[in-house]
Order: C-alpha cells, then structure tokens, then sequence
C-alpha cells in the first residue's frame, strides 16, 4: 500500500467505516466537500457509506435527494464546474441507466470539450456486485462500462485502508472520479462477510494515489489480476493453494482509470501465467483487456493460454446456486490456477 | 386535499375523494375487496415469516429459503384490492419492487409466485427472477426493482391492446417516490398524446425509503400533475378501499372507452420497513401505524354494515390461509434449479 | 392562450402575456434589445455564409471551415435578447444544441467562440467542442447537444450560487420537443424542492426537427407543466422580444429574492431549417415564415415610436457587422489544433 | 455472404436503401411489424433509414415519437412482450445514457428474469461514428458497451447486402436485437462515402444469420478483424499493401454478440498476425476482446504482438485534424498491418 507520508498509527476498522473516515476527514478540511445521494442522511447510507456524517456536518452538506439521478447527478456536475467538490452517490451501479448521459456525456467530456478551460472535480460513488441474491437488478458491478467510456477515473477499492486512500485520493482530485464498492467489501453487520474485510487502517491523512496497483499477494508461479471483492476470494485461494506448492502473486489493480499496464506485465513476465478474475461481464470487459494488454505486447509472456473468470455473459439469476454458479468465486478461480500451472 | 387546486381546460378537474361521495358498493364487492385484502395481508406475513425463519444467527441478508432483499406491501393492500377489482387477468398490471399485493389481487397463481420468491425451478421465473421480477404472462403481470421504470413498458402493452381493437387495458403502479423520475413524465405524457389505455396509480405511503414525501416532491398532490399532461388526475385520500374502488372504476371505464389514461394518487400505509431489516430509526410516526391498520379498519366498517359477521370474517380468515400454506408448502417442494443451467435462458 | 387555465392553490397562477400588459421598457432598454437582436442575426449570417461557402460541389457535412451540423436560431432572437437583457455574466445559462444567440446575448466572446465554430486553437474549447459544445467559464455559459441534458448542470450552478449567499442564478434553456424528457421534469421538481435560483425557458418554435409540437407534447402551454412543481409558469404568445422581457424580469427578480425557479415558454420561430442542409419539406407553413421575422417588426415598432431612426439603425447595424466580421476574421486567422495533441485534454 | 436461399437477382443500391428494403419487406410479410421513433415519419430518418415508409405504411406503422427514448423504447418492449414486432429507433447511439436503463435492465433481462417465459422480439435501430466533424456527444460508436451487457444481440453491418440480411434476420429474431449502422456505410448523399457503400444486393428475401462473421477478404499474411465502416477502410489498405506483397485477410464480425471466436481463430491460425480495427474506444471493449479470445486459446498463434487500432480512450473531437488523428482510419491501419508484418 503506498502511504504519501510518514506511516502512521492503525487500527482496524471495515471498509465502509475507513471509506467514511476519509469522506469526513476532507469534509473537515474542505469546506466545499458534500455528500449528495439518496438515503444518505438520516439512514447513513444502504451501505453505510454515510454512517454519521448528518449527525457530523448537518443538512447542509450531507443532503437526500428525490429519486432524480439525472437532477441530482447533474447539480453536481454543475456544483463542480463552479468550484465545490461534491461527493454524489448512485445508490447502485445498477441504476447508471436512467442517469447515464449526465455522467459519461457531461461529467466526463466537460473537461475535455471546454479545452481543458472547465475542471469537474466531482466523485461519484456507487454500490456494486452480487451474492446475496438481489437479482439481476441489484447485483451487476458494471465497472467495465464506466471504464470503456472516456473521461472519468474508475477506482476500486478492496481493502479498507486502500477504501480510505482512494477515497481521499478521489475527493482531491480535479477530475471526475467514479468510485466503486462492491458491497461485499464493506463488512456490512447484516451480510456474510469475507475477514478480510476488517483491517488496519492509518489514521489521520492517508492518500493512495489513484493509478497504482498493489502487490496483495506475492508469488512466482501465477499472476491474477484482480480488483474488488475478488481481491479476497483470489488470496483466499493463494493461501489454500500454498501448501500445494503453487505460489500465486495477486495484483489488486485498485483503479481500471488509469490502468497500472505495467504492474500487470512486470508480473506476468515474471510468472509467465496469467489468471483474470473480474465479478463483471465476461465479454468486452476488464477480463479481456488485462488478457490484451499482454497480448499486445508481448504474448510470449504468456507459457500457458490466459485464463478469464468472469460473469459468463448472463444476467445475475436470483436463485442462490444459480447466482454462485456465474460468480467468480473460489471454486472457480481455484480451477483457472490449475488450468493454467498444468504441465 | 387538492380539490379545485388544479382545474384544467384540457380534463376534468382532479379532485379528491369525499368520504361517502361515491355510492357503497354492493355487499358482494364488498366483502370481495375485504377477502382480497386478507389475503395479500395473510401473504405478507407467510413471507415475512419464511423470510426471518432462518436468517441468523445475527441477520445475514443472503441467508435462508428466501434470500436477498424483501420489500413487503403491508397496510398497502386497499390499492391493490380497490384497482385490481376492475380487472381481468387479459389486462396488464406493472408494479415495482413491492409488488405481492399487486400479483395477487391481480390473479396471479400463488403457487409459482411464491416457488420464484423461493427459487424454484417451478416459479413464475424459473428462479431467475425473485421477488422483484415476477412475469406471469397468464395474467399480463410484471414489475421492475429499478424507480418508475415499469412505466413505458405498461404504455406498450396498452399500445398493443389497442392497436388490436380490444377493450384491454394496462395500469402501471408506482410509489410517491418514483413521480419524480424522468419516466414518469415521459410516459405520461405519451400515453395521453397517444390517448393509450393506462391507468397510473401511485401508491403514496409517505416514504421513500428513509425519505419523506415533503423532501422529495415539489407539489402536496401527484394528482396536480395531471394537469402537466391534460388528463384526469384524483387522490385518494386515508387509505380507502371503497374510495380506490370507485375512482378506479372511474379511470378503468375511461382507459376501456378509449378517452385515454388517468393518474390516480392514493394516500396509503407502508406498516413495516421499506425492506426487511430495516430499523426505520429515521421514522417518527412508527408508534401510530398499527392504530391505521386498513383491514381491521374496513372489517369494522363491513361488520357494522352487516356485509361480515364472525362466521363470515373465519371463513375469508381460513381460506386465505389454507391458498397460502399450500402456496408455500408448493414452493419449499420445488426443486431448486441445477446449477449448470445457470447460463440458460439468456437467449429465445 | 392559456390564461386561467392552470391555476393553482400552490403557485402564482400562469398567465399569457397580454400585449400593452407590461409597461414599455425605456427607450434606451428598447434599443439595446433591438441590438441584441442584430448583432444574433448579423452572426448567423455570417456562420451561414461561411459554413455554405465550401461545402460542395453537392453539401458534403463534414466539409470545409465549418463542418458538421450547424444549428442556426435565426428568429429566436426575441428570446435571448428578451431574457439575458437582466443577466450579468456572474449569472449562468445553460443552452442547446441551437446556442449561437444565447452565447452573444449573454456575453461571451464573440472572437473566441468564433475561432470554436471553426475548430481553432484559440476557440473556446481549443476545437475540441465545437458549436455545441461551447464552454465559457468567464461569463459562466456552457451548452449541451443532449436535448434537455443542459438543465441539471444549471442546477448544480444555482445551487453554488445559493450556497455562497450570492444572488446570481442560472438560465437554463432548452426547446420546447425538450419539455417531453425525463430531465426537464427531475430539474424542475429538484429546482422548486430546493428553491433553487434557477429561470427555466422554453423556447417553443413549433418544430422538433420535423416533429410539430402537436405530435410530441400533450398540453397546449408547457408553462402549464409549472403547475406541476408549484412554480409560477408563463406562456408569452408573439416571439415578443418586449413581453419575454417583462416576464424574464419577474422570474429573474423572483430567483434572484431566494423565492424560487420559474418557468417561461416563449412562443418563438425558428426561420430556417433544423440544421442546415435541412429541406424542410415537412413544413406546411413555409411561405408565411419571412413575414414573421421578429427583427423588422420590432424595428418598425420602435420607428414609430421615436426610439430608432435610418441614422440609428444604419449604426446599429454597422457595429453588429464590425463585431462579426472581425469575429469571423479572428477565428480564420487562428491556428487549427496541432494534431499530435488529439489525445490530451482528457484529464485534468 | 450468405444467402439462405438460391442465389438471386440483384442490383447495386446504396447501404440505406438496402436497410429500408429489409423492412419494407418484412411489413408488408408481418403486420405485427412496425417502425417507431424521432423523425422516422415525414422526414425518413435523419440517417435516411426509414425512407418512403411513412409513404408505404401510413402513420399507424411508421410513427414520430416525442423526445422521449425511455417512454418510446419502453413502449416497443412492452409491445414486444404482448407479440408486436416493434422496430424502434435511437437517432443516435450517443444517446443510450437517456434511456439505457430500458435497454440494458428491461429489453435485455425480461427473458431470462421470466425464466424464459417472455420475450421481447424487438430490434433497435441506431446511427453510430464519426469523421464529419459532429464532436463528442454524436460521433460515438458504443457497440462496445451495448455488447458488454448480456441478453442483446448487436449487429454491426458493412455492405449494403448485410444491411438487408442482418435487419431480416434481426427483425425475425425472437431476442432483442441492437442494429448500428454507421453514418458512414449509409451511402449518403450529404456525406462523404466509400464507394463501398453502394453495391450489389440480392432482391426479394434476404437474411444473413446473424452470429457468423464473414472473410470479407481472403489473405493468407495477416489477419484485420474488424466492423462496420472499417471494414471499408480496411479493405482500402489490404488492395493497396496487395502490390507491396502483404495479402490482408479481412474479417468482417457483422455481429459483436454473438462473437464468431471461431472465425477469428481460424484466421490467425493461418497468418499468425492480429490487427484489430475498432471506431469504438479502445480500453474495456472490442478490440481487447478480439484479442483476448486468441491468447486464452492460443497465445502461441501470435508470431507477433497484436495491434489495436481503435480510438484511444478520447472523446471525439470536433476539429477535423483531431478528429482524423483519433478514428482508425486508412493511415493507422496501413501502419499497423506494417508493424505486425514487420520482420
Ligand atoms: C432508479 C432507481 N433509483 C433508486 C432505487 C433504490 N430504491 C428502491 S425502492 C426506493 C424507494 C422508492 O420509494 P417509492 O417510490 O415511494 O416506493 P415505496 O418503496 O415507498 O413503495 C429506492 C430509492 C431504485 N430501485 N431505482
Ligand atoms: C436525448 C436526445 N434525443 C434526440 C436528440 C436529437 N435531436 C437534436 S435536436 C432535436 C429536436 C429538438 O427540438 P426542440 O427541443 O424543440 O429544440 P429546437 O431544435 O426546436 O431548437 C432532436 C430530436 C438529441 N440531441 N438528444
Ligand atoms: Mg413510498
Ligand atoms: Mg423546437
């Protein structure tokens, strides 16, 4: 993890607990921070993503909205261009398609239409992924269409202290910032939960520059590329994998805008193999243009064909077994490292 | 009440409506609205049962026969009782992520219903759908979990319907929170453009989640928007069933006469959380909500109007039990679905 | 007309705006208008030359030093010169796709957005934007080509404003095929909710492209869609540059006093076609358009009544012709972008 | 290309009038078939994709809708789920963010969410791409985005042939179907064209199934695996390299879902080298896909690093020399079939 300054004190907390102290740090320290979204006040968040903040900061700047995305979305963008830093949430990434122009065709051409002339520094958060059962509706990550569309900044967090940095990261920025948590990372009381959702976290200023994937686990004989909750299941399987001699070095690529190319050949090149676990969409999605970017370099790298495990293009069933059979989940990324360390 | 706050050169007047305003309906119907009400009730409170059943130890959402999230209807079932009443199951019905008391008054088999909560292979939806998604095309019923987006598809099954020369008619129903989405406006004004049989009803039960009617609408009635699309716009105030049932009726009669689609707003009661879990902590009317119970309300009324008496009342009580225990015992006797036919289905 | 067909208990009933019912501006206010009228007429002029001059043989879109789709607002004139006439360029406007008259109207620099339309270095997006896509952070005007998608910026801007205890607000513009968008209703609901300082107006030329506003808006007025969020709304009738000033100075006041978003609908013209290369074969009334050029009608109002004379109005035009010409002039002797810099400008 | 029966007379019509051909034809065989959106009436489509139908049909098949694409899309599914046929236009793909939500959440997933129950035999129409200087919000292609999301088909038609095959068989398809068409293989006569986009197509019944790529250009040195307008520009460079000695294989997809991998692979298993050309963004989308599908069956295909050519993570921007600087146009591809070809 890399900390901007001295490293400092830590203690544990989840993910959503980190992400929200650093929401409250830079409202503390920026006047022009909010927080604008549905549910955001006097319930915290669905996901506690807000937890306290209205009791912290008032009304005024921890505000519920009406069901209004595209209003409610764009009077952010607007409030940006005229120099606050709103934080406006998107109760699910799933609902990106009653709102979708105000972000990709405005949040994110402004600055490059106007020349570079009007900055939106903006953060829109959104809650993600499956495995509880909320259906096809409720349970979609999405992140790789936010990530083909030009202009914005897709970060995505897994660990609670990485929650903390990239958040901050994000509010400072001057661009748009799209910022994804996957429900399953914020050890949320009410929803099973993985331990390594409950972990050190820095207190005070912690920055994670965004663009910058992490080692989460080292290895020498398979890389997995991954982000998100996935992060999780991928270093559960590391460790299971272990004691069978197979040692498996997981990138965490933390954002997809910008992508760390080169975090992810230095790997490969080491391991010469290469597994890509992403809860999104199989097909033109993040899985394929991890597999590509090797591919396009060089794709001697690669001793064994690439292994993809993803969502197999079908919407997210309901039923619990259903659901677990698209997931990407131990069992499945368990097979893909076999697959590609088989002699 | 918004009576004369919204007149129109365009439609009728919106108005609300008067106690007593509308002539009783016939005992029969009557005691129909109350059965169909004890039964969505009855409904509710099996799944609320099988849902909690085994969700601990703690409360994990994704636990148990009935898994992910759960939003139930309770105190909402004059709406469904008092529309659904005008229809048959050749007409449509959209609802939204809190539809059981819709499905249900609407006609829709109880057995599959309750097998797709359950994820069974034998539900409406095979268990790919779940609460949120139920599609029964016996009975032209569907809903959305995403805000008053089963709007435009409500226009094109009326589209269809009158295309074809039918008296058919579709009503799409929404909650307070979802009359400030775009596709409200946009269908609205469609259907009345194109004069389509659709009658809209908004289920207004005060929240949207955690927030109020007052911090998310701009206007004390939905029926005032009407006026934005010259059509007939009424709210039903106090949760009346006999009141839903006569301005349905009214809206009804007008969608099948081809005059063109009406707005219905209804002031009802979301008695529990808005999901399953949640604490409402942010609501500080919860300690009157039981005294606004609709059922034992109407019960009283019907009792002194002599349209029920105890027999009556334990009759209605047993029969909805019993199509509800063997719904649920239909749906826990289901199989699940076989894992490897979990990319099934994305394709015709 | 609309009047009285909307009122409402919760807002300023709508009106249309009866002539002789506003009181003259002064003579001084009366010219200015007319100038800003010229000098939108004059530009568009002058971008109609220049995007036809080499455009063939045939009309190839995407060719010459102007390509790709033009709208002109040629007879909209009334509308910018009308509503920006109480603006400073601390205040923010929001327009469309057809922002030409707007953008002059409101003040920003003639050179720079020239040099945009001709995609130069210099323009106001570097060329990056183009026509649509003009972005003026010195008097705060931006625009969109998604149609109604220009209104929740405006709120975003407004609501800055509010925040810091200014009094500037936001015009946000769009047609009136807009009024029919998801967007135009979340804005106008969030804006009224909130009290926003926000002017909204609809600029109604009868078309959207070769859509009559018959065939895609359900009432005769939209400012009877105010009714709708409990905020004053006003039709004016005529594409009457004095009447849009009248009514745009009560809305402007209104947000400027913290009271709140209005709704104008000005009943306006659009005298060529959608988009250049448009035929407008679609379009009964053709013939009668050049007769209704709002530019000579006003000029011959204020002929009569003493405020314009030959000397006058030779000088008016005159200056419009100078400030376009070296408009023009700036923009073809500016340097096209440097192609190897295609790729930056997307992150700050 | 394939015809589905005895080859039939034919006769060289433009792109447009070959897509209208298809679904005058399908009309007037189903009455259940009908063509709704903006300006689609009188004006015949900005894109000239309804020409003389209103004329044909009448205003009851042929019918202008307000601006409201999630009312009118939503009408068309809803329509579809009662037995209509509906064709329902976007005017421009660049506006999905208004109403994607109906799109990707209702048309797409009705099918799998009813368990198979329902279906929704409707085809939406759109206008995609660049080159005549229209900026940032109407020169976008997004097939990428509409095949990352499960349960369309996407169709992306080259020739005038295609356009027919692929709008009868999208029509009769009992699944939603997304048709692009490219403002640049239309054939218009306002715009700048490729010869290529007026040609030889078979009269009376046509269909090209849809999910089978077509070898546009036979060639045994190297591999372009392309769509829609590029496949112009792409068979452009393959007759001018011809004489250098470098025999360009073409591939056109003609469809991104389904994705014909088999075509594809059979290519590269031939010329060992990938170009991949894409007037969509090139992060997250079709070209890493392209790739991808190699190198997670056989990286060992690749005797050299595969090349993208797409726009690169940009919006589009309005002054032609930028513009022409971003769109896979003849220059790029030509540079890139060197780079893979080079020794
Ligand atoms: C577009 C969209 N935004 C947000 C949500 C999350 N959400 C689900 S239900 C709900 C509240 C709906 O309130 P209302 O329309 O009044 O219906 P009620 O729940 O009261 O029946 C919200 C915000 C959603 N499903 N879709
Ligand atoms: C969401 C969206 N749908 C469709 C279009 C295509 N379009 C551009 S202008 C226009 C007509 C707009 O009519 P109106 O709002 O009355 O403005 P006017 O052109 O008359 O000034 C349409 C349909 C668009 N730009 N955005
Ligand atoms: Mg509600
Ligand atoms: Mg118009």
């Amino acid at each position: 993890m890399t900390i901007m300054e001295a490293p400092q004190a830590t203690r544990r907390l989840t993910t959503s607990k980190a992400m929200v102290e650093a929401i409250e740090q830079e409202m503390e320290r920026d006047p022009s921070v909010l927080y604008l979204g549905e549910d955001v006040g006097a319930y915290g968040g669905i996901f506690s993503s807000t937890t306290g903040l209205l009791e912290r900061f008032g009304p005024q700047r921890v505000i519920d909205t009406p069901i209004s995305e595209t209003a409610f979305i764009g009077l952010g963008i607007g409030a940006a261009v005229e120099g606050m830093r709103p934080i406006v949430e998107l109760m699910f990434a799933d609902f990106m398609g009653v709102c979708l122009d105000q972000i990709y065709n405005h949040m994110a051409k402004i600055h490059f239409e106007s020349g570079g002339n009007v900055q939106v520094p903006m953060v829109l958060t959104m809650a993600a992924g499956g495995g509880y059962s909320d259906g096809a509706q409720h349970s979609q990550c999405l992140w790789g269409t936010f990530a083909h569309l030009p202009g914005m900044k897709v970060v995505v967090p897994s660990s609670p202290a990485d929650a903390k940095g990239l958040m901050t990261a994000a509010i400072r920025d001057d661009n748009p910032v799209v910022y994804v948590f996957h429900k399953g990372v914020m050890g949320l009381p009410w929803m099973a939960k993985n331990p390594r959702t409950l972990d050190e976290v820095p207190e005070g200023e912690h920055v994670v520059p965004i663009g910058k994937a992490r080692v989460a686990r080292e290895g020498s004989d398979v890389t997995v590329v991954t982000l998100s909750l996935s992060v999780h299941h991928a270093l559960d399987v590391a460790e299971r994998l272990a004691p069978q001699g197979i040692d498996v070095e997981v990138i965490d690529l933390r954002s997809l805008v910008p992508l760390d190319r080169e975090a992810i050949l230095t790997s490969v090149g080491k391991t010469g193999r290469l597994v890509v676990v992403d809860e999104d969409y199989l097909s033109y999605g993040v899985s394929g243009e991890v597999v590509a970017t090797v591919a396009g370099v060089d794709p001697g790298l690669l001793v064994m064909p690439a292994q993809r495990v993803a969502v197999p293009d079908v919407p997210i069933p309901y039923a619990h077994d259903l659901e677990y059979a698209v997931l990407p989940r131990h069992d499945r990324i368990e097979r893909a490292i076999h697959a590609v360390t088989a002699r | 009440m918004t009576t004369d706050t919204s007149r129109s050169a365009t439609a009728p007047a919106p108005r609300a409506s008067q106690p007593g305003e509308q002539l009783r309906p016939e005992p029969a119907v009557r005691a129909q609205l109350y059965e169909t009400m004890v039964l969505c009730r009855t409904y509710e409170e099996a799944i609320l049962r099988e849902y909690h059943a085994d969700k601990g130890p703690g409360f994990d959402i994704g636990k148990g026969l009935v898994p992910g999230e759960m939003h139930l209807s309770a105190g909402q079932e004059p709406v469904a009782a008092g529309v659904c009443a005008h229809l048959t199951t050749d007409d449509a019905v959209t609802a939204t992520h809190r539809p059981h008391h819709l499905a249900i008054a609407h006609g829709v088999d109880l057995g599959r219903m309750t097998a797709e909560i359950f994820g069974r292979e034998t539900g409406l939806g095979r268990g790919r759908g779940g609460h949120m998604h139920l599609f029964d095309p016996a009975t032209h019923f569907s809903c959305s979990g995403i805000i008053a987006e089963g709007f435009p598809p409500a226009l094109g099954q009326a589209f269809a319907f009158q295309r074809r020369g039918t008296d058919r008619i579709a009503v799409a129903v929404t909650g307070e929170g979802a009359a400030n989405q775009g596709a409200f406006h946009e269908s609205l004004n469609l259907a009345a453009l194109w004069r389509l049989p659709v009658v809209f009803v908004v289920e207004d039960n005060d929240w949207a989640i955690s927030v109020p009617r007052a911090a998310s609408t701009a206007v004390p009635s939905n029926a005032d928007r009407a006026m934005a699309y010259g059509i007939p716009g009424l709210r039903v105030e106090d949760n009346d069933v006999e009141a839903v049932y006569a301005a349905a009726g009214e809206a009804v009669a007008r969608a099948r006469a081809g005059e063109g689609p009406s707005l219905l707003e209804i002031h009802t009661l979301r008695m529990w959380g808005h999901f399953e879990g949640d604490a409402q902590g942010y609501r500080p009317e919860l300690a009157d909500v039981p005294a606004n119970d609709p059922i034992p309300r109407y019960e009283h009324e019907l009792r002194d109007a002599g349209v029920l008496d105890d027999a009556r009342v334990a009759a209605i009580r047993d029969r909805a039990t019993a199509r509800v225990e063997d719904a649920v015992a239909f749906a826990k006797g289901s199989p699940t679905p076989d894992p490897s036919s979990a990319t099934d289905l994305v394709f015709a």
